[in-house]
């Protein structure tokens, strides 16, 4: 164990609380859920790209900042943010998912077509998966892609696409070897928004924003080199996607930032006249999360330092997406409450500002139970957790219809 | 001896659930609710022909006269179908108050109006209901000046019912001099929340009862009863549809209330919920009945329902899986519904605080 | 809705005060699980007989006190009972079980043979059910019963038997039709526990004390007589005896008296110089079970007026033994916490003795998880309320084994 | 960095497991505890060999020179073979007090007898350490009277270090004259509580350091910091059992493991636990290496554990069946352990609060 500070972490930490203090201002708010980011987030964006807070370990040729993979450096960032109640930039699924994707499977030119865009929040991604019907089913997508004339040529439809409404790129899992097994006949293309064919058609969600997206493909074509890895390798790569994903939803950084901003929130509200934040039924609540948030961030630490060491995370992995959006979403409800019938005040302003304070709480309320839901509801990361992690056995294949 | 609605009394309910079931299938919710405005007047008129706004008001000032209990019974069938309506405040809170304090003058003023639902008071607490509004109130003689935040039921309001800290009750036409009312965009888009700003505005201030501030605190107490009855029925609603959906959606070649964790989930919210109905009945009938038990009953119902709802409403809508997330389908109003009734007139942490005052139990 | 007070139900009241000023001081401790009577409580439960606060509608000719049903007195001794933290009487199968099955199914002469002194607390009764593998599956029973000369002459082995080590008597499902369908082949037996050939082993518990048994069965023998209904009707007996087991379970006037015992304790212990009682942590925590308790309390009383009016309780009755059982284990669980570290001293006295205070909490804390697992776990209870209940569809068969 | 323990501190993991598993099978275990003295000359003489008595005596003092790190994987595995022996008190409280006050002759004359494990101090609190017990001293010069409940590592202690409320040490032979110290009988059977009564007792009072209730404070977060280890390797072994267990038994033709039911029990479980396991190893390195995150980190550890440890115990027990209700199988070992780990040195409620206070964030 060694979470010693060198004193290049120690200089990283004062010029970070320099940072804080310069611009600490111009910080767009957390949370909320998704949007395009407005100028105001894009500015800072390009900030903490400048100084390497965000995207630290991306190439510069790529647009990033070229550090080196220091796992205490990365802690640091997040703590000095979190407790300085900064946003730590943009998070989306360009920029979780589909970065390191191209990262680790992507060609040199599509890494230098992509990256840069991508972290800067210019270009944002939406992610091609989900089928109507299909359920958390991926692998029997039935988006077809087939060749013709240098193209793909794309026809079929998709579902709970977040961000489609606004994205200017998706990653798409199509099928494209139709007589190939279910896994072997999947390829992952990178498809402009704007091609001709595409229609979005927003799916409003209970946070009255349309957060989600049905989306159509009639005839789309896409040039045959708009491809990740090769044809039938879709799976494979879809795959290396989905692992970022989970990665990205338990991310404790943004967990123990709630936290901060609870604790704020609790001191600024009153109830007859008493401070929340004196109130020790509520305060216990916090405090009880706090230690979780705790834990999930040691935890975080701990899966950095064994994949640095090349170990097998499993079961460690598998429990993060879990335990994070429920926590997540146990936090938010603890604001929502601080925030009491004060805070029953909704005002959603749609994609291009900033929403109030409570609105945001709220948002963040509800958008955690889309998480929950979202890419395999808890009650089958539960099942995932038990069979892969635990090694429990299967359930037996039904010989009847319920 | 009998606990429970009495064959009356479930007639009363029955009737109310009809006509809501008429008047709100999904299409009209989305319609009224996207309206936001909290209020419709072909479906008060409809509630009042029934009874349900002077379900308080007595018999001789051309109400209902029936109790609390009743009036709970309609609150829950309102939450059963997330009806976008004032009640709460409109049809309990106001015409208990004028009952309990108030000339005679002023309650054949007032009451008749109330039970035929042409004078709708929201009420306003200046602080003791226990809430994170930041309202306060300057009284000179008859003219109040300062803001009320979170009043229930100014949707639709003619008159603004305050309760100041010391007991006192004031009445205002929202419409009146000094008087800015207006309700704000709400999370609930059944029952928006009403801010009101007084400029030195007249006010009526009622003839203050024996105990003023005791009168204040069965107000509130009504009022909490009121929103725990509509979480059942919200709660309930989703429950139901949980129950439905879980029995006819097929997932993985199998319907998915065929699934442990479908079942589990569904068996954890009715033995959840089903007590809590017996709860909201027994808090109702003491509001009517059991002084004694009024205050600590209310409070407990009300913490109580927060609680289990929030869960119940969370539950169902993952059993929903993705469906249940969407506009389209409209769980959410419910969802929403219960989740403003959490936090309107104390959440519950401040509302088991009350309870253990009410025992002695604390010096809070 | 009328819970209107008569006079009669007034001078209850009275009544019932003035005893608890007088007699309280010679109340049994309540909790800590099953244990023979002592010397104390079989006077206090005669006292209770007496004055019709025990067996209250049981008929005069079968021991009891001859009162009508009235479900406002039952709440107002019950409630009155809690209050003063006084014991309620003696809980056990014979009488929570056995009684109402033989007055719902016996013969006169059963029941005048049996009731009275098992409402007394003098005929010690045990439950005769679960079979060693057979889990929760009760009708697959084995203990075989074969008619030989005017007798049953038993064989086998059960297991699970709670007080068979001190029982007088055992209520018994065994086989007597083992050609006849399963369900069909069953018959429910009297036995009394001293009959040549039983042997019951102890079976010591988490919580250091026998609560449970081994029985075995070898050639004992029972006259014919001893059965209740006839040959191939035991499995609707005890399905009977099941449905008062299920009631009995959760009782919610001893959670409220645990509310009151809690309480009480909570202004007895200080942690460091503070009393409990003034924690808002702490006191959070059983106010939030005591609505929970009192919307149990008030389930209760919604259930004895249907079914006085005849209506079919459904999942509303399913549930009482699952949120029962549940709620209890929180209580203790609670009452664990507030005594804290000086509550870790562990005395069980055996049966004979009335144990600490801290000792019987204890104990009510693990039998309480004894009683979530125990006849049917709280798992295979939400089953049944999923689908009995709620009718949501069964499991469909397995085709092969996990 | 490195999150999470090095080679050498996995090697010493390893071997105190190892010994554990040696001397520890079950019916070792139910010897152990029947016999109820939470002591053991054979098994004690092994675990000191091995370095675990002196992990924190200094190497110039014959110890093995280690961290609380270190100390807290010890704990963990202890906990996870619910060893019946001293150690919180004996091997980290006790030595870090006296290494943190005392004169450097009552160093020398203390740490290398604690190393041998000759000198097995028990730790007593009059009141910091925010539990139940009615501890009480009075002190007159070198000498004390009064009595101390709730004292960890009384058995087969030699020794009780007292820390009385102004941080001052004091420590007393078990047998000593105006010393009367008992076990007590216990709910967790592998670790008895202790009482000493102290009538007019001499007692060597060590010479404070220069925050003696600053030092008081952080012997009391290594405690709790072991407690918490404690119960991390204690729930940990109830969690493996329950996995193997529904991994082998047939209920209803199937292996109850295959039970959607059980199987999100079990992934419950791990998802609470896997957690907590890097919170431990947090807490413990803090203690060594972060003063200003020490206190917060111990609460925060102990609060958690004692909550994760608390639901996993019932799940654990729960998968089991009746078995796992029966003494036969020992399940009940670690269930008692984790709840006794709940107690000692304040329940989570408490040291939230205390958590809450050195944040700043309560008056507490």
């Amino acid at each position: 164990m060694d979470l010693t500070y060198s004193d290049t972490h120690r200089a990283l930490q004062a010029e970070i609380r320099e940072f804080a203090r310069t611009y600490g201002h111009l910080s767009p708010r957390s949370g909320g859920g998704r949007k395009r980011p407005d100028q105001k987030t894009l500015d800072w964006q390009r900030r903490l790209l400048e100084r390497g807070y965000a995207a630290r370990t991306i190439p510069r040729e790529y647009g990033g900042y070229g550090g080196a993979s220091d796992v205490l450096e990365a802690a640091i960032i997040a703590d000095e943010f979190s407790r300085a109640g900064l946003s730590p930039g943009i998070m989306n699924q360009g920029i979780s998912m589909l970065v390191p994707t191209l990262l680790e499977v992507g060609t040199e030119e599509q890494r230098r077509r992509w990256i840069a865009p991508t972290i800067r929040g210019e270009v944002i991604w939406c992610q091609g998966y989900s089928e109507p019907g299909a359920g958390s089913d991926l692998a029997s997508a039935q988006t077809r892609a087939v060749v013709d004339d240098g193209h793909f040529v794309i026809n079929g439809q998709k579902i709970w696409t977040s961000s489609a409404h606004y994205a200017d790129m998706m990653f798409l899992l199509c099928r494209t070897d139709p007589d190939r097994p279910k896994h072997a006949g999947l390829s992952y293309l990178l498809v402009p928004m704007t091609t001709p064919g595409i229609d979005v058609r927003p799916l409003t969600t209970m946070t009255g924003r349309a957060e989600f997206n049905e989306v159509f493909f009639t005839d789309v074509r896409v040039p045959v080199d708009q491809i990740v890895m090769g044809r039938g390798d879709g799976w494979h790569v879809a795959n290396i996607t989905l692992k970022h994903e989970r990665s990205m939803l338990g991310d404790p950084n943004r967990l123990m930032q709630r936290v901060h901003r609870i604790r704020d929130l609790m001191t600024r509200t009153r109830i007859d006249g008493v401070r929340v934040a004196d109130m020790p039924e509520l305060r216990d609540r916090l405090l009880r999360l706090q230690g979780e948030v705790m834990a999930s961030r040691c935890h975080y630490l701990r899966l950095l330092t064994e994949r640095a060491r090349g170990e097998d995370p499993g079961v460690k992995q598998l429990i993060v997406k879990y335990f994070g959006t429920t926590l997540g979403h146990r936090l938010s409800a603890l604001a929502v409450d601080v925030l009491g019938a004060a805070g029953l005040v909704y005002e959603p302003r749609g994609e291009a500002a900033e929403d109030d304070e409570a609105t945001t709480w709220h948002i963040d309320y509800m958008y955690d139970i889309g998480l929950m839901i979202g890419g395999g509801t808890s009650q089958i990361q539960k099942n995932i957790i038990a069979e892969r992690g635990l090694g429990l056995p299967r359930e037996p294949k039904a010989s009847a219809r319920g | 001896m009998e606990f429970g609605p009495n064959d009356a009394q479930r007639l009363f309910e029955r009737l109310v659930r009809k006509l809501l079931a008429d008047h709100l299938p999904m299409d009209a919710l989305h319609r009224l609710a996207n309206a936001g405005s909290g209020f419709d007047d072909r479906f008060w008129s409809a509630l009042t022909e029934l009874g349900v706004a002077g379900v308080l008001v007595p018999e001789r000032f051309g109400g209902a006269g029936l109790g609390v209990f009743e009036a709970a019974l309609a609150a829950e069938a309102l939450g059963y179908h997330a009806a976008p309506t004032p009640f709460a405040a409109a049809a309990v809170m106001a015409p208990l108050a004028i009952l309990g304090a108030g000339s005679e003058a002023a309650r054949a003023a007032w009451l008749p109006r109330v039970a035929t639902g042409t004078a709708r008071l929201g009420v306003a607490f200046e602080t003791l209901a226990g809430s994170t509004a930041n309202s306060a109130v300057e009284r000179r003689g008859d003219r109040l000046s300062g803001c009320l935040e979170s009043v229930v039921d100014l949707a639709g309001a003619t008159h603004v019912l305050v309760v100041l800290d010391d007991g006192t009750l004031a009445v205002l036409p929202v419409d009146g001099p000094g008087v800015r009312a207006a309700c704000r965009p709400s999370l609930d888009r059944t029952r928006p929340p009403g801010q009101v700003h007084l400029a030195d505005a007249p006010a009526e201030i009622l003839e203050p009862g024996s105990d003023p501030q005791r009168l204040a605190c069965s107000v509130v107490d009504a009022g909490r009863t009121m929103l725990a009855a509509d979480t059942l029925g919200a709660a309930q609603s989703m429950l139901d549809r949980a129950v439905a959906h879980a029995g006819q959606r097929e997932q993985f070649g199998r319907l998915i209330g065929s699934f442990q964790a479908v079942k589990h989930m569904c068996a954890d919210m009715v033995a959840m919920l089903e007590p809590c109905r017996s709860l909201v009945w027994y808090a109702a009938h003491a509001q009517d009945a059991i002084p004694e038990e009024a205050r600590v009953a209310a409070c407990h119902a009300k913490a109580h329902l927060a609680e289990v709802g929030r869960e119940v409403s969370r539950m169902a809508t993952e059993v929903h899986g993705g469906m249940g997330f969407t506009d389209e389908l409209g769980l959410h109003y419910w969802f929403k519904r219960i989740g403003a009734n959490r936090q309107l007139l104390g959440g519950p942490e401040r509302c088991r605080q009350e309870a253990a005052a009410a025992q002695g139990w604390s010096t809070a």
